[in-house]
């Protein structure tokens, strides 16, 4: 496949950049903050998104989505990446839309995914324990009784668990922590008794969770997919998240850039205008050139998942996407901040948003570090 | 070399009785840039304690409540209280910046007038620098000093001062011939922050803490005996004045943010297994590069302070050390939220959710961005080292 | 897309019945810059065969001796070959430069006259840009041509002229006004190196081989019927061939200096132990960042060209290709003879204690050196990113 | 200790440069290298420099030895860095009598180490068995027959062994490939039976062999220091070793950047001097930069070595030291090649023999990777 748009996603881009700079600016995700909403994010953004269809963009078209694949849903987040846009579009509709998708038994295929589809559930996925990415590590147990699962643990890191509807929950049923075999995935209700969720404020002015699980029990129904034998079904999942987030990841990355060299063209010091200095100039280049690769990366990782590719295949392409985005997203925050000067350390200036935005995307689903250290497992070295 | 060993077991003596035990840990040195008024308990304790020892500025002479001691027992004693884990008593720029140039460039009387201000801890001084969209470019100043006779009359505006809301007295460069070339017309003025003329308007940064301000001044007074150097010819004092100031910004660390934690403590505690062992090949080499960078960059400082002790000039030397001194800070703060993950990415006001390291380290991280930007930023500094060290040409 | 297949089974087919067995290994195309002459054996049989069927230059129009193939067709040939592991059977300036040059630019009867000799593997060609102090300004060329009617009289000298030794003809640029602003008054001429005017001194490299010559000129003829282009436009040819060498020398490749190994072969042989399992963890991550730097320039390449099929102007991204596929087959080959330690180190002659992989990555590394400068160096790629890409104001 | 130079040892200084640069400049490596001589280094000035006392200069006095220390060893070789001077000083005076003088016992130092200062005893220690420095891992082994040793095995990249008198050999002779614990050292005559030396031309124009030890009988008296218990000895004689060859390299390091300062400073392109462009001068800057801090690493660390600094403590200087000053020299050669552009490329100019000896010092007692693993490993990471 030809590394490039159709007419049809390139329409999208389109109506998807228009619909962020004009509806979701960055000043929106200021404003939030400022306002200290629960959520952190508008719910009339995300019936908007919802209405134009984008909530079911990579579901099947039985279930009332749009079946339009990722490589759509690719250019929608990497548009909303542009303004920060913030939604549950990640956390529903990638990371609960995939699981259901995957893992999910026909049952609760027609049940949930229209739900998601129209806007009216809100999933998130509690899967970290600890600083790092590691669900082979998962210590969260559910062990069988009867005809139910009795949970406990604690999962930080929860994205948009402080309104979520229902929680994926990757949990234990057997195997030592360090090992793949004995994972379950299973669905639970946020209001389940024994659920008790403490929202955190992020420096990216998203909200993510700490979510406490003590003796939650969950019918056998419930689970997604086969019992202690999750593990392939959520590396699929995980890929797919990993190389979505590349996506929202490479707008913001692409925006940073785009003020910087903007920033710089006018701006004047020791009267001469900062974009006339050749080191900065190399600079920009070399990030120029970075992000051309980290363009290249994503729109492969989506048309792989489009395409079918699963398996270490796919999480061997989601660690290539997400290695080399989160490697270029540090780098042009980071220049961005630099490069504005003073100017660029104040909380007035927009572009802080995008060095603090940088820091949490890098530690959704997995650090620079993670995807380095696994690709080069999966290189067999 | 018997009289620095009788120097060294006696400062430890003193210093094991005098210094109270709870300023004796990692993150003891958070008042350091506070003066007297601010501070209560042992830090007080500590403070008072130095200040009648002459050890808040142990080498500047004893007339001015200094310590008076050589260069090598000053070395020796920064060494011990290294060692025993003691903060100094003050920092800032008070001791490192102005007392330097006044004992330098002062005159008698203005060293009498100041600088025991500094050594008792009352004084708390702030620079007058930057100007709003001057940037680094420093000499393209609009400030404006008025003579009118024996005092000068300012107006204008300072931006980036540091302390400003803390400051009893200000630093300033002010312009007093506006029909010169830019870095001629400048003059070195000290006046106080009391002022009726002097206010201050807070500046909110991307870490959520406001410790600059814009500094308005309108018809401020300022003495002519609180000239330093000679009308005009400020430039030159400041410059001075500046190569203090990056080899201290060059410095820094954790401990002023309240970190009790080594980035390799924080890797065994956030990214170990059971024992601490690190098993993320990634991490370890990170790890390693930084501590190695880090030792090479404290013997490099060691290295040119031993020569500027033996009689070599360090001239550009301290662009050099200010440049790697702020990256190396910089960078080592990037990689303690990095360890952390997400527990070092919480916002600033949410202590129930994050602990006091973990909120430091936030702030450390986005305040550290300013190390490379301030002071001279890194591509000025690296425009000194190639033009005035290695001389190539200007185009 | 059915033509297509039908077209990739009977291409597979071919190569099957007519690619000799031993080009088809790693290091099979180390011929490929030569002619015929300069071949025997299965190199020979392979490029004759080619020449046959058109597939010395699969998309050149078969009027040329080309084979006709749609972008489609040719795309799907160099994927099908890849795949079979067999070499292009011809490479080099003639038909990555010159050829595409000419099919653009030239008359029929340029076309005519030169193709030919490339299609059929007959005719190697040579570039006459840089001159002596020239560097990478290359627009500061002095070699004259003087206007004698029907032909051009040519004095002066070019440097870094690579395969001049084997090459047939030259394609040149000369100045034929030398008081006009200096893009202008420069033309692009043909000229048979078998001119009695032309000499050659080879340049030892410190790789230790000899592949560029300085060309000398003593009143050389060239006709007016080989200029491209009119008299004094020749700098627009000229800039428009550049593009197509710095897609070609972005590429590059290890097989060229004969190394039959991947990185990641020599690691595991190199440094791997019994099972070549990697124990170090600092070069297990060097490979992994290679190969994942690796990787997304091949998605990058390769997504230039869709995008370019697809109608959209390449421009100065050949800047940014050069630039980083320069970069990363020197650092490639840097890493190759790093990890085969001081067996990476050989002297080119000493055949005796180091393999033809040894000697070939030696080679390669310190050939390599010349990527990031030649062609445009690295600097200049990056410059013209940043004012013709990012369009940043010249100062 | 302050870490500069006393007044003897900047004398010591100027009179090396003097004599480097005056008697053993690059001109005459290569005319070593194109004519072909056996050795790699002039006997002339290998004499001169016996003559100057330099072969002594960290010998006990009482073996004949000036007992100057490390530190003035450290200058003499950082100025003959600079010119690239090729001459046994390395294996002989550094490794060779760090070994006798560690590991030798009264007799063997009485005996030795006054032929050595004479210049009558060129010494080689033959360690390397492979592409890395993993002394852990040797392989050739010794066995105790009677009243002496049998060794077989195959040593590589053995430094100036074409002209060695005697060899200093690591060898195994109890425990796994792999283990400290077995290690024994032993002095053995270059022309002793069974040993088989070939000489290689390297890259850098100097000398390295090959030794095949076939069936070699070496009476018991002639293993230095204790059978099996070599490891401790044998670490301490490498950090000295790789202390040294960096005060080596980094007087290589500083010619190559000056070399190169001075080069763009007067090479004109494009009608413009080549130092004027700011992106050159911000890279020559960091370069200036790293080599301060490669400056600040070589003289602790000789210093350490004079202050009697050993085993594990002196282990991690030395991979401070050897990985800071590999790095810088590494990227300083190549910088060098880059900025000289296609003058740069060619053999005729001098620049090129500094990127090889990079190159090959890198490889000499553990490159970059070797050190920086073993430091993290010894600050308990």
């Amino acid at each position: 496949m030809p590394l490039i748009l159709n007419d049809d996603q390139k329409l999208l881009k389109d109506s998807a950049k228009d619909f962020f700079s004009k509806s979701m600016p960055v000043k929106q995700l200021r404003q939030i903050r400022d306002d200290e909403v629960t959520e952190c994010y508008s719910t009339d953004s995300w019936k908007e998104i919802v209405d134009l269809g984008w909530s079911g963009i990579t579901v099947e078209e039985e279930f009332g989505g749009l079946e339009f694949g990722y490589l759509g849903l690719g250019v929608i987040l990497e548009e909303g990446g542009r303004t920060l846009a913030a939604s549950p579009l990640f956390s529903t509709c990638v990371l609960g839309a995939a699981a259901l998708s995957i893992a999910g038994n026909q049952e609760q295929k027609s049940e949930l995914l229209p739900l998601l589809v129209q806007g009216d559930l809100i999933l998130s996925l509690a899967i970290e324990e600890g600083a790092a990415h590691a669900p082979q590590r998962t210590r969260t147990t559910a062990s069988k009784s009867g005809d139910s699962f009795t949970i406990n643990g604690t999962k930080t890191f929860v994205l948009d668990a402080s309104s979520a509807d229902k929680m994926i929950v990757v949990t234990r049923t057997s195997g030592e922590a360090g090992s793949n075999a004995g994972l379950t995935l299973f669905l639970v209700d946020s209001n389940s008794k024994g659920v008790s969720i403490t929202s955190h404020k992020m420096a990216d002015s998203r909200n993510a969770c700490t979510v406490v699980f003590d003796n939650v029990s969950v019918p056998a129904a419930n689970v997604l997919g086969q019992v202690d034998n999750a593990a392939d079904d959520l590396q699929d999942i995980l890929s797919i998240g990993q190389i979505c987030i590349s996506a929202d990841m490479l707008g913001s990355t692409r925006e940073a850039f785009e003020r910087t060299v903007e920033y710089i063209k006018m701006r004047e010091q020791f009267d001469t205008i900062l974009g006339t200095k050749q080191a900065l100039q190399h600079r920009a280049a070399q990030l120029y050139t970075e992000i051309e690769l980290a363009k290249s990366v994503v729109i492969a990782g989506l048309q792989a998942i489009d395409e079918g590719q699963r398996g270490d295949a796919l999480a061997k392409t989601a660690s290539l996407t997400k290695s080399k985005v989160g490697e270029t997203f540090t780098l042009a925050s980071s220049e961005a901040v630099q490069m504005h000067g003073g100017i660029g350390m104040t909380d007035e200036e927009e572009i802080g948003f995008f060095l603090k935005r940088a820091r949490t995307t890098e530690h959704t689903l997995g650090d620079v570090r993670y995807h380095q250290n696994r690709y080069g497992d999966l290189l067999g070295l | 070399m018997a009289n620095l060993e009788t120097f060294k077991s006696e400062a430890t003596a003193w210093l094991e009785e005098n210094c109270p035990a709870s300023m004796r840990k990692h993150g003891g040195g958070a008042d350091a840039e506070f003066t007297r008024k601010k501070r209560s308990g042992d830090s007080l304790l500590w403070l008072d304690r130095c200040a009648e020892k002459g050890w808040i500025a142990p080498s500047w002479p004893t007339e001015y409540g200094g310590g008076g001691l050589s260069t090598e027992e000053h070395v020796a004693l920064v060494g011990i209280m290294k060692k025993m884990n003691i903060p100094a008593p003050l920092g800032g720029m008070s001791l490192t910046m102005i007392g330097p140039t006044l004992l330098e460039l002062g005159t008698e009387e203005q060293k009498k007038e100041h600088l025991p201000g500094i050594t008792s801890g009352n004084v708390h001084w702030c620079q007058g620098y930057s100007e709003p969209n001057a940037g680094s470019d420093l000499a393209n100043l609009q400030t404006k000093a008025e003579d009118k006779g024996d005092h000068f009359i300012i107006n204008g505006s300072k931006i980036w001062t540091s302390g400003a809301m803390h400051a009893d007295w200000m630093f300033c460069l002010v312009r007093t011939d506006p029909n010169v070339q830019k870095q001629k017309g400048i003059s070195f003025v000290l006046f106080p922050m009391t002022d009726p003329g002097v206010s201050l308007s807070p500046i909110k940064l991307i870490s959520g803490q406001s410790p600059f301000c814009q500094v308005f001044f309108d018809n401020v007074r300022a003495e002519k005996s609180n000239l330093i150097g000679k009308v005009n010819e400020g430039w030159t004092v400041g410059k001075r004045l500046l190569q203090h100031e990056r080899s201290s910004i060059g410095g820094g660390g954790s401990s002023r943010f309240g970190i009790s934690m080594t980035l390799n403590d924080a890797a065994k505690k956030y990214r170990g297994d059971e024992n601490g062992k690190i098993d993320d090949p990634l991490l370890k080499l990170e790890l390693t590069r930084q501590d190695i960078d880090t030792q090479a960059f404290a013997l490099t400082t060691k290295r040119i302070t031993d020569e500027t002790m033996s009689g070599v000039t360090p001239g550009f030397a301290t662009s050099m050390l200010k440049y790697y001194g702020s990256e190396l800070t910089k960078d080592s703060a990037e990689m303690m939220v990095s360890i952390m993950g997400p527990q070092g990415l919480g916002r600033d006001d949410d202590r129930d959710n994050f602990s006091d390291d973990e909120r430091g380290s936030t702030r450390a991280w986005l305040f550290t961005k300013a190390l490379t930007i301030a002071g001279g930023c890194s591509e000025v500094q690296l425009d000194i080292i190639s033009k005035r060290i290695l001389e190539l040409p200007t185009g």
